[in-house]
């Protein structure tokens, strides 16, 4: 333990673990617009510049949908790039290239070619930013088969995460919870890691479970020490990837609370919530005590930053629903 | 069977390697320089004077007559610019705005080019053109309410023909150039202007927008801010050739002209929307010019460029470059430079009092405006919601 | 009646509507990629182009993303622009002006800009065509506030459906059941039609409710015939509206049948069936006697052609889920 | 305040002008001429005949060694080419087949430039490269898996650095340009090319290929095959200037060949990918050629151009030219000509044969190759599906 444990900063752990995928691997690349000199926007590519110079990491064009199709053709030729996308707003013009080339090339060359690409894209609300800034697209990828959709919530999972994302085959479109980057954590750069796409429970509980992933993860473990002031026992669980869904995991846990609350930053219609929500009812139908309920976002674009508080799920809005639940 | 090339196989020299000049008439050549190297309209040198060069005397032609009263109101533009873009950069600072985006050195470029639109011209910026929105007439203080966070757009982008700021980058080039189709569908004979930056031109959109307009014959002049940087990225990350040869490549002209210079841009930037008026269709303008701040208030420069660049380009600031012609040429004395003074700090003043005074959006807003003709679902949220709030007025009523 | 009720395909009748509307509104184009001399390559625009010249009815240039912003710029100068994707995969390269431009424009300028856009994309497989060529990525519309998502399911639909689609002030994404195009229908060119987001029943049953809508409806018909045969009565409904969905009228259904049975082509990981699963769990929690199943696409690429019908949700794999549903 | 254009404003005269060649040296200007008016680099003429024109030296230089055998063997790529590109056709009229898109007509470009191509570069198609699989040593019916819909690409891209056919217009030209990145950080000197039409040059990912590999300098040819047609949309529709013209705006050369000309393509495509080779960077080269046929077997041209348009190029056929060639110089006689009308036959036999046996695929393979590492989800329905299919097998075998 000791020497291999630190405590990182959750955007600071990426940057290690950025580090050491260049390291140990020399195909690895790492790509996108101001990553070099700047160390991105957000410093999670700080001084990698620096250390593995401008062919390793690479500042590009201001074009998403040549960043991704270059990474393509990098992939092809054995290199396996971890992209980076400004923010969450602006992954829409690299959309194409993910969902009809990425995603496909490996069924479409039956097996032959594999696209080992990562997309790394800060996501989500909560800083205070202007438009595009803030938004949780996840579920426009998880619709998509072929590409695989993570998300850490603290610094340990990202650190590790991102190493399994980079040593994955798969195209992983790797979400970053940004208003998480500055929160601590230990990380144990000698662990073994569990799989990657599997959920874990973060605290036990009884009368109803509470999923979650990304940012939205610390803020159930919040819910759930109020409601254990109010002497109700809530399971949390980080489901940390979103396709595929770790539905043994929540089928677990609902079969023993009877309830579910699904949180998430993104909208609620056709989100991520709908999946599990229906999923869950399919597998659990004679175990759920009350509906799947949940808590995202309004069927509205991100709304201006004075106003994110009403939009975002909150204490108050999730303890409402978990109050809703435990009513049935 | 083979049919293998004859010529000698050299090993590749560098991936970083020069642009060839090799070819022959039924080839394109890549004979332009880069950057700098590359001359530029310029009819105001640094210094102040008036340049007179004979190729571009059909731009000049465009400010012939231009009178001391024009040549002051040009100056009091960029200076109150300023003002109020200084302005906001420290209401930034003490947490008014969230961010602010400075416009400092480009004022001329841009009053210039907003200068010579016309009251029925239609513009399309990009998210720092304050600038030509005071061209435009658009009241500054309803630049920042997206800067502070209270909303995503407050202004009518049609009472002043100025569209609202797009911060996805290139998205309005393809807007303009919609809208211009239909201005000529119209039959009208106003044109188009389309703002963006150097980084931007590398998007697909603005080169689907290029060729839409040239295919379309559209009346939108492209004005392209090169600004040197993209947040950290300079041109060389962007762009093998200078900007403005761009448009060639789809069939129409490019001008490269002194960003600085409020004069040369105003008369290159009347040149474009008049060739487009006149259906001529469209052109790129590249104003070459310099962002003197940082990328926007969360950027820190020091990480990716140096102070003498800066400082090199301080030499030739566009404010500094036109008082000196005003003076040498006797066209303005102290009592404007005083009075302007006077008119920036009340400006900078109500800006500060309106956006101190500026309240924060109703928190129902989140349900408004996300149709026209309104969603089954946005009612029901807006409802839930409205449920929701009222369960806390009733327990703090209680 | 008589007069102005003809008997039309389904592609006519979208002919029909879009030379209806060319005709009383001088605003309204139609605009995309072959739409004018040849008629576009199912023959939807075909004599268009003929009739009213290429000012109103424009071939663009081959650039999705061109052809999008570029409407958009044409609606913002007071045009009312029909813009035709010539197939459901051909639909990215538009989707970045789609989701930031398009559905967010409305309400970034506070009410003060509107963009009737409608966004017309053959949509479906069953045709044998090449890849790119049968998706159903409605999900990916639905998701994004700002847009309506509708599919007609026939002829007079389409026909009216569009007309509205045409006079909303939001854009509207016009999915057209493309191997529903040459089936026939009665079209009555002066009905007065009813909302365009609003669900019918199209039979009536009590047993269970079948939901789809576009290209699954037919289908479901037919699964509520051979389900009659076993003495079975199934109620379908056909949704018309992805977004907003009629939660209502599916409501009323399953408060008569109790159980649901969501049917669409569109993979089911994320697709539609999971929101009304979701939704409709919450509202009917105690009137439904099995868990809402979903009939739909795997979470796979869209097959080759010779495999489709495995893919696609046909009669057996529908009543096997009514079967599944009735053993609860 | 007022500062408005001086110059004069006439009403715009229509949305079809021409573009103007207004401009000064800092402009660049708009002189080229619109299609067939821009010469071509032709080294053999409709009629067979060697062109020596000092102009095109450099690139004639690529091919002057050329041997008679070579001559013949490019004769036979074509023939052999047409002939398989015939039978798929009408396997697709039989039914056999449920889309064909013929490259009737495009020969030329094809083979002259896939010979080009060194074993070790790269070939990043479209759909209707069967030309130059057929160069690469791709068995031509594995090409007819995906237009049979037994599979979305039937070929390992490795196996002859060929990679799949890409039906989204333009993809596979940033493809291309990350795979010679990627090559030029391997300090490899193979070069990469990349094959798309007319249509594609509009879409904003080519555009972004153009400008990526103009700044990485990346070892990448862009092969524009103009055959004039885009479905129905001719060249018009599409740019207003010739395609080769592009490259120059973003910083590299652009050349437009003869695509009915299979000599000057092969010398062409050898000089461009030779300058990519020796650290030189992209080029553009646009193959002047002719769609003879419908788009795909489900077009029908009738309805958008006319058959006289068709005739004209029937003149300037690329495989009528070369034989006219050969047999003036003596290069081929009748048995080779015999022989080698025996073996188109036996081809068209072979992929008769091969297509008919082709088998439907598992059922299962819906649920393959979705992931390299797997997914639940997958397995999950993989399963269920199994089990389904179970269910039928239990009452049918009952
Ligand atoms: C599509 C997209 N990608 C990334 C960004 C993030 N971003 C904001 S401004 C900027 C740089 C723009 O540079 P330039 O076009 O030169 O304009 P400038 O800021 O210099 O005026 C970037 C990358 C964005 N807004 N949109
Ligand atoms: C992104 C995209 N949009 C539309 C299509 C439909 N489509 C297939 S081929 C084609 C025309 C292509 O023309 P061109 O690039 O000139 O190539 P050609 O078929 O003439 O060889 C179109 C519009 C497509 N395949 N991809
Ligand atoms: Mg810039
Ligand atoms: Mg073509």
């Amino acid at each position: 333990m000791s020497q291999t444990v630190k405590n990182l900063a959750l955007a600071k752990a990426i940057n290690e673990s950025l580090r050491r995928a260049l390291e140990t691997d020399p195909k690895v690349l790492v790509m996108g617009e101001d990553v070099g000199k700047l160390g991105g926007v957000f410093r999670v590519t700080d001084g990698l510049h620096k250390d593995f110079g401008e062919d390793r990491v690479i500042d590009t064009p201001l074009a998403e949908s040549g960043i991704v199709g270059t990474a393509i053709g990098l992939a092809l030729r054995g290199y396996r790039p971890v992209v980076e996308i400004q923010f969450d707003g602006f992954v829409f013009p690299a959309y194409d290239q993910i969902v009809t080339q990425l995603a496909k090339m490996h069924a479409r060359s039956l097996g032959r070619v594999k696209l080992p690409v990562v997309i790394r894209i800060p996501y989500g609300g909560g800083i205070g930013a202007v438009e595009h800034h803030s938004e949780s697209p996840e579920a426009l990828f998880a619709h998509v088969a072929g590409l695989k959709v993570v998300s850490p919530s603290n610094a340990s999972d990202a650190y590790w995460m991102l190493q399994q994302a980079i040593q994955s085959d798969d195209p992983v479109i790797f979400f970053e919870p940004k208003r998480r980057y500055w929160d601590k954590g230990e990380v144990d750069t000698e662990a073994i890691p569990g799989p990657l796409h599997t959920a874990r429970v973060v605290r036990e509980g009884t009368d109803l479970t509470l999923a979650a992933y990304g940012p939205m993860v610390k803020l159930c473990r919040e819910v759930a020490d109020a409601a254990a002031e109010e002497g109700r026992s809530l399971e949390v669980l980080d489901l940390r990837s979103v396709s595929p869904l770790d539905f043994d995991a929540v089928q677990a846990s609902v079969e023993k609370t009877g309830r579910l609350v699904v949180v998430h930053e993104a909208p609620v219609f056709f989100g991520s919530g709908a999946e599990i929500a229906a999923r869950i009812t399919e597998r659990c139908f004679y175990h759920l005590e009350a509906p799947v309920l949940r808590v995202g976002g309004y069927h509205a674009p991100y709304p201006p930053a004075r106003l994110e508080e009403e939009y975002l799920p909150d204490l108050d809005r999730v303890l409402d629903a978990v109050d809703r639940s435990l009513a049935y | 069977m083979t049919v293998e090339s004859t010529a000698a196989r050299k090993p590749r020299r560098s991936a970083g390697g020069k642009a060839s000049t090799t070819g022959t008439k039924r080839t394109t050549r890549t004979t332009a320089k880069k950057g700098s190297e590359t001359q530029l309209v310029q009819l105001l040198t640094p210094e102040g004077k008036r340049v007179k060069n004979a190729a571009d005397a059909e731009y000049a032609s465009y400010v012939d007559g231009i009178t001391a009263d024009e040549l002051r109101a040009l100056y009091r533009d960029m200076v109150l610019t300023r003002r109020f873009d200084a302005e906001a950069t420290s209401l930034q600072r003490q947490g008014e705005l969230g961010l602010w985006a400075s416009l400092l050195g480009q004022e001329a470029a841009q009053i210039g080019s907003g200068r010579a639109t016309r009251e029925d011209d239609y513009v399309f910026p990009t998210y720092r053109e304050h600038g030509v929105a005071w061209c435009r007439g658009v009241d500054p203080t309803n630049l920042l309410g997206m800067f502070r966070g209270v909303n995503n757009g407050g202004w009518d982008p049609n009472g002043n023909n100025f569209h609202l700021y797009t911060i996805v980058i290139g998205s309005q080039a393809l807007h303009a150039t919609g809208y211009a189709m239909g201005v000529a569908k119209d039959g009208a004979d106003s044109a188009v202007i389309a703002y963006f930056g150097d980084g931007a031109s590398s998007q697909g959109d603005v080169s689907e927008a290029f060729n839409f307009a040239a295919v379309y014959n559209a009346p939108v002049v492209f004005f392209c801010q090169n600004n040197q940087w993209a947040i950290s990225e300079s041109n060389e990350k962007q762009t093998r050739v200078p900007l403005y040869q761009r448009a060639q490549g789809f069939g129409f002209p490019g001008v490269r002209v002194d960003g600085n210079d409020v004069l040369a841009s105003l008369a290159v930037t009347r040149w474009a929307l008049d060739r487009a008026r006149r259906g001529e269709g469209p052109a790129l303008i590249e104003a070459f010019t310099y962002r003197m701040g940082a990328h926007t208030t969360s950027d820190d420069p020091s990480r990716y460029r140096h102070d003498d660049e800066r400082a090199a380009w301080e030499a030739k600031d566009p404010i500094l470059r036109l008082r000196r012609h005003l003076e040498a040429d006797g066209h303005a004395d102290e009592a404007f430079f005083g009075e302007l003074e006077a008119e920036s700090e009340a400006l900078g003043r109500r800006v500060r009092e309106v956006v101190r005074a500026m309240p924060d959006p109703d928190r129902f807003a989140v349900f408004e405006n996300v149709y026209a003709d309104g969603h089954a679902l946005v009612d029901e949220e807006r409802a839930q919601f409205a449920a929701y709030q009222a369960s806390f007025a009733d327990s703090e009523g209680v």
